[in-house]
């Protein structure tokens, strides 16, 4: 058992790693600033998810495992205000240059 | 498993090493938002790997602590950005 | 080489970066942030020593490490002292920049070849 | 790759911090230090210092950030910028000189720091159950050497009164910052709805788990005062005019509670901040609850400035 949640955390957190690089390429290498934020997002909600779920087994107590899905939820939700409030202003900023 | 554990801590730090490049050169305050809202995740995944790691669960309150700051942060950054809502 | 001597190590080039920057940068923001480098310079060094204090059973030293908390907290509120002093400069005066003004006794000279 | 682990944020930090000081910028140079802060906080955890860190994320980051980009989006950009022609040829050389001094002997101070370290850990421990609390760095901050963290508190509250001094004649006493506006349908107003319970929550919780686990009062205090000033920023809340009455008791109970709990001790215990034998704990909980609520006020506050606009309106 304890082996089958470790291979679990080791394809998790290695998927999660996955989604950090997927994030950084993209935001290095995508054209626009919305593309690059939409690139963003998937290592936010994604990559960090996956680290948390993979991490899941390996914390002891349950109080510990509900916080870190909390922290998830948490970055998640100011994720998606941020990515909101952040292509807002790029638009307000494109208008202007128009 | 605590090899691989700070193995993938350091890939993630190293991944937003790279991210990073964005806020170093811009071109937009957008992008360094992004880059620094890159970070925030990034550096709380990092956390979250080298606290399991070492075995210290009080690390996760630091993640926890950070989540919650990162938040009121970047809200902040992209109000008072030039771009942004003029405060 | 350990990781807390490499820790020690930035610290000490933080603290050259934010020094250098304190006394060249001519915008008062700047400087502040500048001194808030150097503060957290000598935050670090300071952590490191805490580090080599370590003994089974204890990250650290808890002693310096509470005066880091302490240091961390009266810093911020110092920048904040800082910070609300340069906003009412700013109110109140044309600029808030220290470079030197033009001399004095040649304001038409300066105004000619600009 | 474990290397790696150690080695990136050392090597990042020293990058963002030159970025921060030196980026032409303004904006830039926040964004930097706000990353700066956070790589900051990796580093405490990798040195043994999650109390610190627990500060570094709240503080070192969050709050100092925030009032760095506030300040900069108010000042001109030409005022805030780096421009090439800021200094003279000579003082740059001299300057240069004088970092690149300071730099080298402060690193060859810490390499030549004594083996084995000297250390106050093992003394620190020992007491410890004296005390009542199971966090070395708590009894540290409020049996140890109480003595800083009461004059600390008081600090903050004479930084504030200086911060509110600045305010113009007309605005004396009235309240701070521009009054924020916000779409209350927006989605600033959506997060500063939702986020602030949760904040409070875990505000409390790390300030409850600081007297056994890295946590504590400043850490929980900064927490809530950032969930304050964000329903602020929203607009759904005002900050309170400065001259009222119930907001100044309660950012002087928590440093008067500390004061008169010394007081006690000097007549109790025999020495001032002396606590009684067996009466530790429950004390240093008293002072911490009463301190709580005055740090989260004075930090926000703060944050928010010189008043800015009479009481009346």
């Amino acid at each position: 058992m304890t082996a089958l949640l470790d291979v679990f955390t080791y394809v998790a957190v290695g998927t999660g790693a996955f989604f950090f690089l997927a994030g950084t390429v993209g935001l290095l290498r995508f054209p626009d600033a919305l593309t690059r934020l939409h690139a963003l997002t998937k290592a936010d909600n994604l990559g960090l998810g996956l680290v948390v779920f993979g991490l899941l087994p390996q914390v002891d107590g349950f109080a510990n495992g509900l916080k870190l899905v909390v922290i998830w939820l948490l970055v998640m939700l100011s994720s998606a205000d941020a990515g909101q409030l952040i292509a807002r202003a790029e638009r307000r900023a494109r208008r202007r240059d128009d | 498993m605590t090899a691989f554990l700070l193995a993938a801590a350091g890939f993630v730090l190293a991944m937003v090493a790279a991210g990073l490049v964005r806020v170093l050169r811009g071109p937009g305050d957008a992008d360094r938002l992004m880059a620094a809202q890159l970070l925030g995740s990034g550096g709380i995944a990092a956390l979250l790997l080298g606290g399991a790691a070492i075995g210290d669960g009080s690390v996760v309150d630091v993640s926890l602590t950070l989540a919650l700051l990162a938040a009121f942060a970047s809200v902040a950054f992209v109000k008072f950005a030039p771009s942004g809502d003029s405060p | 080489m350990t990781g807390p001597t490499l820790f020690a190590l930035v610290a000490a080039a933080l603290v050259g970066t934010g020094l250098y920057g304190f006394i060249v940068s001519p915008s008062p923001l700047r400087k502040i942030l500048a001194f808030n480098v150097i503060g957290s310079g000598v935050f670090l060094m300071f952590g490191v020593i805490a580090r080599r204090g370590a003994i089974a059973g204890i990250g650290g030293d808890p002693v310096p490490q509470a005066l880091l908390i302490t240091g961390i907290v009266v810093a911020f509120s110092a920048t904040a002292l800082a910070i609300t002093v340069l906003l009412r400069l700013a109110e109140e005066a044309p600029t808030t920049t220290l470079e030197p003004a033009p001399p004095r006794g040649a304001p038409d000279a300066t105004r000619t070849t600009s | 790759m474990i290397e790696l682990f150690y080695a990136a944020p050392a090597l990042l930090i020293l990058a963002l911090g030159v970025y921060a000081t030196f980026a032409r910028d303004a904006f830039a140079a926040c964004a930097g230090y706000l990353a700066y802060g956070l790589l900051l906080t990796v580093a405490w955890v990798q040195l043994g210092g999650v109390d610190v860190a627990l500060t570094e994320a709240a503080i070192g980051g969050g709050l100092t950030g925030v009032l760095l980009v506030r300040a900069c989006a108010k000042l001109p950009a030409k005022d805030s910028g780096l421009r090439a022609d800021g200094a003279g040829a000579p003082i740059r050389w001299l300057a240069a000189l004088a970092a690149i001094g300071v730099s080298t002997a402060l690193a060859y101070a810490v390499l030549a720091l004594p083996v084995p370290a000297a250390t106050l850990a093992p003394e620190a421990l020992a007491n410890l159950a004296a005390t009542g609390v199971g966090n070395p760095i708590t009894a540290v901050l409020l049996a140890y050497r109480a003595m800083d963290t009461m004059l600390e508190a008081i600090v903050l509250l004479l930084a504030l009164i200086g911060i509110w001094s600045l305010a113009p004649d007309r605005a004396w006493g009235g309240r701070p910052g521009p009054g924020y506006e916000a779409d209350p349908h927006g989605i600033l107003a959506f997060i500063a709805r939702v986020l602030p319970p949760i904040g409070l929550v875990v505000g409390i919780y790390i300030f409850w788990v600081g007297a056994d686990q890295p946590g504590g009062k400043f850490q929980g205090a900064t927490i809530v005062a950032a969930m304050w000033l964000l329903t602020m920023m929203a607009g759904l809340t005002d900050a309170p005019p400065v001259s009222r009455r119930l907001l100044r008791l309660l950012l002087v109970s928590g440093p008067l509670v500390f004061v008169a709990i010394g007081a006690y001790g000097a007549f109790a215990a025999g020495a001032f901040l002396g606590y009684p034998e067996g009466l530790a704990k429950p004390l240093i909980i008293v002072i911490e609850i009463a301190l709580m609520p005055s740090l989260a006020l004075t930090l926000a506050l703060m944050l928010a400035g010189a008043p800015q606009r009479s009481a009346a309106t």
